[in-house]
């Protein structure tokens, strides 16, 4: 029965988020009506929250629309019950995650901190294990993590990501019965690579300047490093420019996520009030991806790296638990769906037309 | 009995009228004996040759009572009223018409000009080719012929001499008439001037033997053959209007007991200042609803109102003509 | 008959988070040692998720009565209840003693919970328990307030033939009522209504009426209160104004009139508006030439009365004496700018729902005329008759109502006034369109409901969803909500937008309540003395409330409670003595009278 | 010189009458040529009322009472409506122009209204040009 | 009839009317018109003496009637009247022409103004020739009051009364007082226990010696008029009793909702209304009709309201009501899941949104539905559906149709009139709007009093409404009552309508024109009466009568048509 009311939904909600004030929206339409980034038929996180309430799970997976959210929080600073929707918006993000996810790992991750905690250490462990069957060899370490990089972008992509995509795909377009014109598709296409590396939206966001600065910096910055370590392998080069442009990528990366973190600490922002276990670790793994890659090229460049090793092992580590855990699983991929469904959201759009 | 007394002089005349006021009064029957053993009758065209000349002989006050029916409607009409009034001492409006100018009285619907025009031209069965009209004097071989003048509007016998009673009707109750006339002639106190004799002082109502209730709510207003007449229901409970309520008592109901709604022929009572505004007034208030479109609709069924309300009384009224352009 | 130690007391801690709270230990303390009850529980303690757990608590303690005393425990009764059943015992003996049902909501009243815990211990009802000794009245009543509760309350005692000084703040009665155009839902105009009453009030034998007066302290006891007033210069002789007008005609000075709250100018020296009750002028001080700078007096010279005129006169004290009073201080709107997303005070043509009153009001300043909102030479933001007419309006429910930003309460008016200025607005320009926007419609008194179908039927757009915020887009406004019945979202482009604020409590209510010793709930409303059986009166014996100061209320309600509350003062006069108030008892008292009266 | 009517106005005492003192009372100017009677409620006015007024010469004829609904007898207004329309229909008849009569709702914050009326009668009945019931009726024979 | 003599005083009112009239002209020419003795004019007519100067001319100059052309009747008519009674003159021989709000304030034209003065003056002295003398006139209160129903409403206004000292008559239809509020466990929105509230006041109304309970007991009909009512209590023993005042408290009847096909009450066997459910709650259990707890149960809001196939009204309490059971449900059912089904929630008394946002806390599904035009539809649920009733809907909020699942569903019945209303209205002569519940006197500003002078209405006759609304309503008709006993007699209305029975036809015309009932039709006569107590003098019936039988006093033909004269002659003569 899909259009069953199920009050208990919520309950497996709790666990992605404050579940404080999940009851509280009367449904007055503020939050819809005050965010910058709804249009006459995008309409949320109202229409969500309905969803939400009421446990209509189908027609929550169908809608890609709380990707749209930045949570600039105005709808939680101005909603009148204090129902707090952007912090649903959030939840729903990551419910989202799941259920696009197939392994259900993500599912796992999201609501057991400890079997994060317990996987993460199995990646250092199994790191551990690589550099000890390598003799910690320094050429060969730094040569397997080069390639293990490598070959871990492209599996995660094709096993995880790419799979993930293509289900949200169905949720978010064919089961929500979208029919738009092939000619959208194309439009849709391209103008996927404009959000996902802008994020161009968040600009009608009122107020949010500066986030969209931080946070496009940071994503520049991420993107950098990994082209510039992944591709252009920064710590085996010798070309001056590309370990110039490594440092400043890298040095972007670890010093803004470093205010991020700062802001989350002292939620001084709505949308800072309430931080999930993931969120956490996403921004501190940033960190500390952007601050090891720095410090590894920065002892190779001053010849320290053969005496500290244990640094490109810890770079390795938090690279690998990254890339293997986090990005799959963890909130990078809000990075990509969320670019993913402005898209798909324009094919809803055109179907509507 | 009578016979101690001098035998009253009487006169009637019959103005612009029908002539049923003067049956009403040989309708006596054998009570004419009364009346003839009471009264002498000085003057009345109908019944008796008299000439005007004989009455203008005649000194002042020289009639007891005279009974005038009919309205005034030309110069004849006005120059006998004059004459009967210096003669006699008690004026009186016998009927409808003399009372308030009556069915005659409805050609203040028009104009002199549109009656002489209907008349004497255009009837069907009218053939005048030279639209010859009367005229109040025409030359003829034998001398002056002089028609009486007749005028454009018709008045009421108060509206052209002083009236001491009005005896209503149309025609007035036989019964009634003997009643006021055996109370002149027995000598009984009068009322004072002006009064309306020979009726109730109540209005129909009081005496009909319909069923009055307080539901007087009119959604419709109707003919009387489009009812199914019980005989016993009000009629303006039935959304038929009926006069009675403002139409003074004292006829006997002799409409009501055929069936048929009182169309207001003995006038109003005194505490009325008009004969038809009263009525007017009641049955507007009577119509059953608050949206003025559906009042509206409901006061376009009422086809005449003027007719209605002053079918006998229309000169007796406040405006008591329709107005013209040219006037 | 259940003996002593067959209670059991539960203990309900404040689920509301007031931190200064009643002290429950004390209590218990009490109740074991004084009262001897032997089982006694704090709700936090016990698993309130299940009532068989409960249950097997009731009878490990051997108890056939439950006393749940605490913060509001009605919440957790049926608990109780079904717990007492699954012991077999009878559910009816779960006995409530709600502490804020008779005002215990602080550390202070500890005394009083602990007396409201003894009378349900003892079987006693509280207001018997509680009922105070009478003290003689004066049979004089003072009402302070002159809207259409205070006038409902002064013509009820009046009428029954006593004494009544009615004070008002301002230069007349009327208050906000006669600010209205038409009242809902039958659109009788409040006027036509409202200054009959006020006629009625100026020439009552029995009504000594004092306006352009405040109360500023009261001392004394129940029955027999002395009250200070302080009569504001007024400047002009009351006795002797033949409200001429002239005056008015030759002052200077224009200043936004606070009857048309700001929409349209007065003079300095004015009458509020031509129906004022007394009908005679008064001097604004504050804007006044000759006040301010001692030059001008125009008026004086042009008077024709002799010395009727007097620019010198200064405020001065008067001393009543009376038996009871009378509270009816009214409300004031909400400050639309406090939101500053509906661009009230940024942009012009957005209104509050009270200036487009006046706006529609055949006797505001437009004559009736809805126009745009323009600026005289002197800056004055101002309404004119000849202005520009809107051609779309908007009208937003709910202006800091419902609204845990602002006020939690729902002012219970707005929507249906709301409804109404639609219906106005349609009336006058039948072309116009009108959007409404609301979270829930709550049309919920006589006659309400059959209103809010009829104006749904005269082609205005209702719309359900909160407007989040007013935008400009070159001299025109957008109005975004949620439409969330048609399911989009709407930006609808209007001429005006009508803010339907909300009722608070006055900005001087709390100094009210301090001057009569009155209490307040959280939001600032007057506190009843009891919610559902006890309207009208107070904790202090003869001071009774009515109208919008106890909270919000349409004027149906208000004048019923208004005359509620005459019916107290006429009790009390007619028995010639009042009660001395719950505030004035010391809970022991209470409990030693609950311990005498019970059958235990 | 201009023709200038004469036009008897019937006032309900608890909304029409207050809004013509309001119309004083604010000052307002409207014509001089209505001249007001006051009744409690435009209930009580009669046609009787209405065609004496023009009989003794009056060129127009104006009622008011209070707004439908607002009667402060609850429905008198509309049983002077009925009547209204009843008193129009006769006049027709009657050779006198049906503008002649008005009826309008006038409430107690009115006064702007209620002068707007006075003029807007006033300007009408010019139009119409004097009643000529009065001289009619004296000049009969 | 006396000579008339007239006094005419014209008013300055400073410059206010003289500087647009010729005061001085007017009065010159009024003088000369017939019946007026004297016209003076003077600055202030208002004044001190200008009041002096009308008493002294009625002493000096034997002046029985007096005419002051001046301002507004209604702001100085009451002064002159009183100058006239101080002058031992009736106050009613006055008349009172408006020359400064009607002429000098609103015209510009002198010449005009002054014209138009004189005629207002002289339409008002034709007018008071015609005036006659009328006295005030007082009926006596009795002190005791009768009140019909025994719920919160009819108790607080009992007890409001009999706490005054003053005799109180409580009739009850059912063998015990308390009404509805006995039968609440809990009261909405602070969770109070309705019990603790009304039991002692019911203990002080069945204890109290000014109170005399009749149960079982009904009103056949009452007699008489405002101070002096009679009626007759049929109980076991008829006992008459006499009393003032009548306070209608005859409260409600609850909405029966098996006429709603979608609902399926009474088809199904846990669909119960609500106030079976409050039993539930009153007896400790909340159980299916099998003894079992239900799982899921949800509360149907509006039955029987706001939809015009049933009641086009808000019941006003039902919203609240719900919201409070959703409350109970949560603490009773820790574990049920509760859906309240609803069209607006409204929660408008003192604390109610609060508690409507408390209650959303407390994991309640709310659910919207369109209560005009699509019902819920209740149906048997199949086997595999884990419940016993399936509710079929289209969510307003989401716009989706839905299935709730349900084991009990609550339908939140609304408030009809009581089946006696109609009774007891004719009973005591007072009138209903169209849904049975009794008209108010005005809806604003006189809410409890009815057109019928001495008779009050309160609590839910007359609309739906809350205990605190019913208890205000209770007290306000209290204080009207105590108030006319306090001051033991009321002045009537002098300026009535009155029959003459010598021309009354006993058409009936009159009686369904009066709004207040004054009219009765006496059969013997065969003529209308006026009750002129009930009698507010609007005039309506006069006109309406069309025998010209009815005067309505102070506004009779006469004094109406000699003031249009009066105008237009003076008209003329200028």
């Amino acid at each position: 029965m899909n259009n069953r009311v199920d009050p208990n939904f919520k309950n497996e909600l709790y666990k992605l988020g404050n579940k404080e004030s999940w009851n509280d929206c009367f449904h007055c339409g503020n939050c819809t009506a005050v965010c910058s980034l709804t249009e006459e038929n995008i309409v949320f996180p109202r229409k969500a929250i309905r969803y939400m309430q009421m446990g209509l799970k189908d027609k929550l997976a169908q809608s890609a629309e709380p990707w749209l959210c930045y949570y600039c929080g105005d709808c939680t600073e101005t909603c009148p019950r204090d129902a707090n929707p952007g912090e649903i918006m959030m939840a729903l993000r990551r419910w989202q995650t799941v259920k696009y996810e197939w392994t259900g790992l993500a599912g796992l991750f999201y609501k057991s901190f400890t079997s994060l905690i317990v996987a993460l250490i199995l990646v250092a462990i199994a790191i551990l294990t690589i550099g000890f069957m390598k003799d910690f060899n320094h050429e060969a370490i730094m040569h397997f993590g080069h390639s293990l990089e490598f070959w871990l972008i492209i599996c995660v992509f094709s096993i995880i990501l790419v799979p993930n995509i293509i289900r949200m795909f169905y949720f978010t377009v064919i089961k929500a019965k979208v029919k738009a014109p092939i000619g959208s598709y194309i439009a849709a296409f391209l103008s996927l690579f404009g959000h996902m590396f802008t994020q161009i939206k968040t600009f009608k966001c009122d107020k949010q300047t500066t986030r969209w600065l931080i946070h496009f910096l940071v994503v520049m910055g991420y993107l950098g490093l990994l082209v510039i370590t992944v591709f252009l392998d920064w710590f085996g080069t010798e070309n001056q420019s590309i370990i110039n442009l490594g440092y400043i990528t890298g040095g972007l990366v670890f010093v803004f996520t470093f205010i991020l973190m700062i802001s989350r600490l002292s939620k001084n922002r709505e949308l800072n009030k309430y931080s999930h276990s993931t969120d956490w670790f996403f921004i501190i793994w940033l960190f500390l991806m952007g601050l090891t890659a720095f410090l590894v090229r920065l002892f190779i460049d001053i010849d320290l790296l053969t005496n500290n090793f244990w640094l490109y092992m810890i770079h390795l580590m938090v690279i690998t638990q990254w890339g293997l855990l986090l990005v799959p699983f963890g909130k990078w991929t809000h990075f990509l769906y969320r670019s993913f469904a402005v898209s798909f959201i324009n094919l809803k759009k055109a179907s509507l037309s | 009995m009578a016979n101690e007394k001098p035998k009253l002089k009487v006169a009637i005349y019959w103005g612009a009228a029908c002539g049923g006021c003067c049956v009403s009064v040989l309708d006596v029957h054998e009570k004419l004996f009364d009346v003839v053993a009471a009264a002498d009758l000085v003057f009345w065209p109908i019944a008796l040759d008299f000439k005007y000349k004989d009455v203008e002989a005649m000194p002042d006050k020289h009639i007891d009572v005279t009974l005038y029916n009919g309205a005034v409607r030309n110069s004849e009409n006005e120059h006998i009223a004059k004459l009967l009034r210096q003669k006699s001492k008690i004026m009186v409006a016998y009927g409808s018409c003399a009372h308030m100018g009556g069915i005659p009285g409805l050609a203040n619907f028009t104009t002199k000009e549109d009656l002489f025009k209907r008349v004497y031209e255009e009837t069907e069965s009218t053939v005048n080719p030279d639209k010859v009209r009367p005229v109040p004097k025409y030359k003829v071989p034998e001398g002056e012929l002089e028609l009486p003048e007749f005028y454009n509007d018709v008045r009421a016998l108060d509206q052209v001499v002083d009236v001491d009673y009005y005896l209503p009707g149309c025609p007035p109750q036989t019964e009634r008439f003997v009643e006021v006339f055996m109370a002149i002639v027995t000598g009984a106190e009068l009322p004072p001037p002006g009064s309306v004799v020979g009726a109730n002082e109540k209005t129909l109502c009081d005496e009909c033997e319909r069923k009055q209730t307080e539901n007087k709510l009119i959604k419709e207003f109707k003919r009387p053959w489009e009812i199914q007449d019980d005989g016993e229901t009000c009629f303006l409970e039935q959304g038929v209007i009926c006069m009675g309520p403002a139409t003074r008592g004292g006829c006997g109901a002799r409409c009501i007991e055929g069936n048929a709604p009182c169309r207001g022929c003995y006038g109003p009572p005194s505490t009325s200042p008009d004969p038809g505004a009263k009525m007017m007034s009641a049955i507007a208030t009577m119509i059953d609803s608050n949206e003025e479109d559906e009042i509206t609709t409901i006061v376009d069924q009422i086809a005449d109102p003027a007719g209605t309300f002053y079918r006998f009384s229309l000169p007796g009224s406040i405006f008591r003509r329709k107005l013209f352009e040219k006037e | 008959m259940q003996g002593k130690n067959q209670t059991a007391l539960c203990l309900c801690p404040t689920q509301n988070g007031y931190t200064d709270w009643v002290d429950l230990n004390e209590i218990a303390n009490y109740a074991s040692e004084k009262l001897q009850i032997k089982t006694i529980w704090f709700s936090n303690d016990l698993p309130l998720l299940n009532a068989e757990i409960i249950a097997e608590k009731i009878k490990q303690s051997n108890a056939v009565q439950i006393i749940l005393a605490g913060d509001k425990p009605g919440f957790f009764k049926p608990l109780f209840s079904r717990a007492m059943r699954v012991v077999g015992l009878d559910p009816k003996n779960v006995k409530l003693v709600s502490f804020s049902e008779y005002g215990a909501v602080n550390r202070y009243h500890t005394g009083l919970a602990k007396a409201l815990v003894a009378c349900a211990f003892y079987n006693v009802p509280f207001d018997v328990a509680a009922k105070q000794p009478a003290k003689n009245v004066n049979p004089e009543t003072l009402v302070i307030g002159g809207g259409i509760a205070g006038i409902q309350a002064s013509l009820e005692i009046a009428d029954g033939n006593q004494k009544v000084y009615l004070v008002e703040r301002t230069g007349t009665i009327g208050g906000h009522m006669a600010m209205f155009d038409k009242t809902f839902p039958t659109l009788d105009c409040a006027a036509c209504i409202l200054t009959p009453k006020m006629v009625e009030i100026g020439q009552h034998p029995n009504i000594d009426l004092m306006t352009y007066c405040e109360v500023i302290d009261v001392s004394g006891e129940p029955g027999d209160y002395t009250v200070k007033i302080r009569q504001k210069a007024r400047r002009v002789n009351l006795a002797t104004c033949i409200g001429c007008g002239i005056c008015s005609e030759k002052c200077p000075p224009n200043v936004p009139s606070e009857f048309d709250t700001g929409t349209g100018l007065r003079k300095s020296i004015y009458i509020p508006f031509p129906q004022a009750v007394p009908n005679k002028y008064l001097i604004d001080a504050d804007s006044c030439t000759y006040v301010k700078n001692g030059k001008c007096g125009v008026c004086v010279k042009v008077c024709p009365v002799k010395d009727c005129i007097n620019l010198d006169e200064k405020d001065h004290e008067v001393e009543l004496k009376v038996g009871n009073i009378v509270v009816a201080t009214g409300f004031q709107t909400f400050d639309a700018k406090k939101i500053e997303r509906y661009g009230y005070g940024i942009y012009d043509n957005v209104v509050t729902s009270l200036e487009f009153e006046r706006l529609v009001n055949a006797a505001g300043p437009t004559g009736g005329n809805i126009t745009i909102r323009t600026t005289d030479k002197k800056g004055n933001k101002i309404f004119k008759g000849d202005s520009e007419v809107p051609k779309s309006y908007a009208i937003i429910h709910c202006i800091g109502s419902r609204d845990e930003n602002h006020h939690k309460y729902c002012s219970r008016v707005c929507c249906m006034y709301s409804l109404k200025l639609a219906h106005l607005v349609k009336e006058k320009l039948p072309d116009a369109e009108v959007y409404e926007y609301y979270i829930d419609m709550r049309a919920f008194g006589k006659g309400y409901e059959e209103f809010y179908n009829r104006i749904n039927s005269e082609g205005i757009h209702i719309i359900r969803g909160r407007t989040a915020k007013v935008l400009d887009k070159k001299g025109k406004l957008i109005v975004r909500s949620e439409d969330i019945e048609a399911d989009k979202l709407i930006e609808q482009e209007v001429d005006m937008v009508i803010l339907a604020v909300g009722l608070e409590p006055r900005e001087d209510a709390k100094h009210i309540a301090e001057i009569l010793g009155l209490s307040s709930d959280n939001e600032g409303w007057f506190k009843e003395y009891n919610y559902a059986n006890d309207p009208v009166g107070t904790y202090n014996g003869g001071i009774t409330i009515a109208g919008v100061c106890q909270g919000p209320k349409d004027i149906p309600d208000t004048v019923a409670q208004a005359s509620a509350a005459a019916a107290r003062v006429l009790q009390s006069i007619i028995l010639g003595n009042v009660g001395a108030g719950l505030n004035t008892i010391s809970p022991d008292v209470i409990i030693e009278k609950a311990k005498k009266l019970s059958t235990l | 010189m201009e023709f200038e009517p004469t036009i008897v106005s019937f006032l309900c005492n608890w909304c029409s009458y207050t809004g013509a003192d309001l119309a004083g009372t604010s000052r307002m100017k409207y014509a001089h040529n209505v001249r007001v009677i006051r009744v409690m409620c435009s209930g009580r006015v009669e046609p009787t009322f209405v065609f004496k007024a023009f009989r003794e010469g009056a060129d127009g004829v104006l009622i008011c009472g209070c707004h439908p609904g607002d009667c402060h007898y609850h429905e008198g207004n509309y049983k002077c409506l009925r009547r209204y329309h009843l008193i129009k229909k006769y006049l027709d008849q009657m050779g006198i122009e049906q503008d002649r009569l008005r009826l309008a709702w006038i409430s107690a914050s009115e006064g702007k209204q209620f002068a707007e009326l006075a003029d807007e009668m006033t300007e009408t009945i010019k139009s119409l040009g004097p009643c000529k019931v009065k001289n009619v009726m004296e000049t009969l024979t | 009839m006396e000579e008339v003599r007239i006094g005419v005083y014209v008013c300055w009112c400073g410059s206010n009317i003289a500087k647009m009239v010729d005061v001085e002209e007017v009065s010159r020419e009024v003088e000369k018109l017939p019946g007026v003795v004297i016209a003076k004019d003077y600055k202030y007519m208002c004044s001190d003496p200008g009041q002096d100067l009308i008493i002294q001319d009625i002493k000096k100059h034997n002046l029985n009637r007096v005419v002051v052309s001046a301002c507004s009747p209604r702001i100085h008519e009451l002064t002159f009247r009183k100058a006239l009674e101080n002058a031992g003159l009736n106050q009613y021989m006055f008349e009172m022409a408006n020359i400064r709000e009607h002429v000098s304030w609103v015209h510009t034209d002198r010449a005009e103004a002054t014209k138009k003065a004189k005629t207002l003056v002289a339409g008002a002295i034709n007018r008071v020739k015609w005036h006659e003398s009328l006295d005030k006139r007082h009926v006596d209160i009795d002190p005791a009051t009768l009140i019909i129903g025994g719920g919160i409403s009819g108790i607080s206004a009992a007890l409001e009364i009999a706490n005054a000292g003053k005799q109180v008559y409580l009739v009850e239809k059912a063998d015990k007082i308390g009404g509805y509020v006995a039968k609440l466990d809990l009261t909405f929105p602070h969770m109070y226990s309705g019990k603790d509230m009304i039991q002692p006041k019911i203990d002080k109304v069945m204890n109290h010696e000014k109170i005399e309970v009749f149960l079982n007991s009904m009103i056949d009909e009452v007699f008489g008029y405002v101070g002096n009512f009679e009626a007759t209590v049929k109980a076991k023993d008829e006992k008459e009793i006499k009393f003032g005042n009548v306070i209608v408290a005859t409260g409600l009847k609850p909405f029966d909702p098996s006429g709603i096909d979608n609902y399926q009450y009474g088809k199904l066997p846990d669909i119960i209304t609500s106030l079976e459910l409050e039993e539930m709650f009153i007896n400790g259990q909340v159980t299916k009709k099998d003894g079992t707890i239900p799982k899921n149960i949800a509360l149907i809001h509006c039955v029987g309201s706001r939809n015009t196939n049933y009641h086009e009204y808000c019941s006003r309490t039902c919203c609240m009501s719900a919201l409070k059971y959703a409350n109970q449900l949560r603490s009773a059912l820790p574990e049920s899941n509760i859906f309240n089904i609803y069209a607006d929630i409204r929660a408008f008394g003192k604390g109610c949104e609060e508690f409507y946002t408390n209650t959303s806390k407390k994991n309640v599904m709310f659910l919207m539905y369109d209560q005009q035009n699509d019902l819920p539809k209740i149906k048997k649920a199949g086997t595999g559906d884990n419940c016993d009733m399936i509710i079929e809907m289209n969510e307003k909020l989401s716009g989706e149709a839905i299935e709730v699942p349900a084991d009990m569903v609550v339908l939140m019945v609304g408030m009809k009139a009581h089946e006696n209303a109609k009774e007891i209205a004719h009973a005591v002569g007072i009138s209903m709007c169209g849904n049975e519940f009794y008209i108010e006197r005005h809806p604003k500003l006189d809410p409890v009093a009815t057109t019928t002078d001495g008779v009050y209405i309160v609590g839910t006759c007359q609309s739906p409404k809350d205990i605190p609304d019913s208890v205000t309503q209770a007290n306000a008709a209290a204080a009207r009552v105590l108030a006319t006993i306090n001051v033991a007699h009321m002045e009537v209305e002098v300026t009535t309508a009155v029959v003459n029975e010598d021309v009354c036809c006993g058409c009936q015309t009159c009686i369904n024109v009066c709004p207040y009932t004054a009219i009765s039709y006496d059969e013997e006569k065969n003529v209308s009466v006026v009750n002129e107590i009930l009698c507010k003098g609007c005039g309506t019936c006069g006109s309406a009568c069309p025998t010209g039988a009815i005067r309505s006093r102070h506004f009779t033909d006469e004094q109406i048509l000699s003031q249009i004269e009066g105008l237009m002659s003076m008209q003329l003569q200028i």
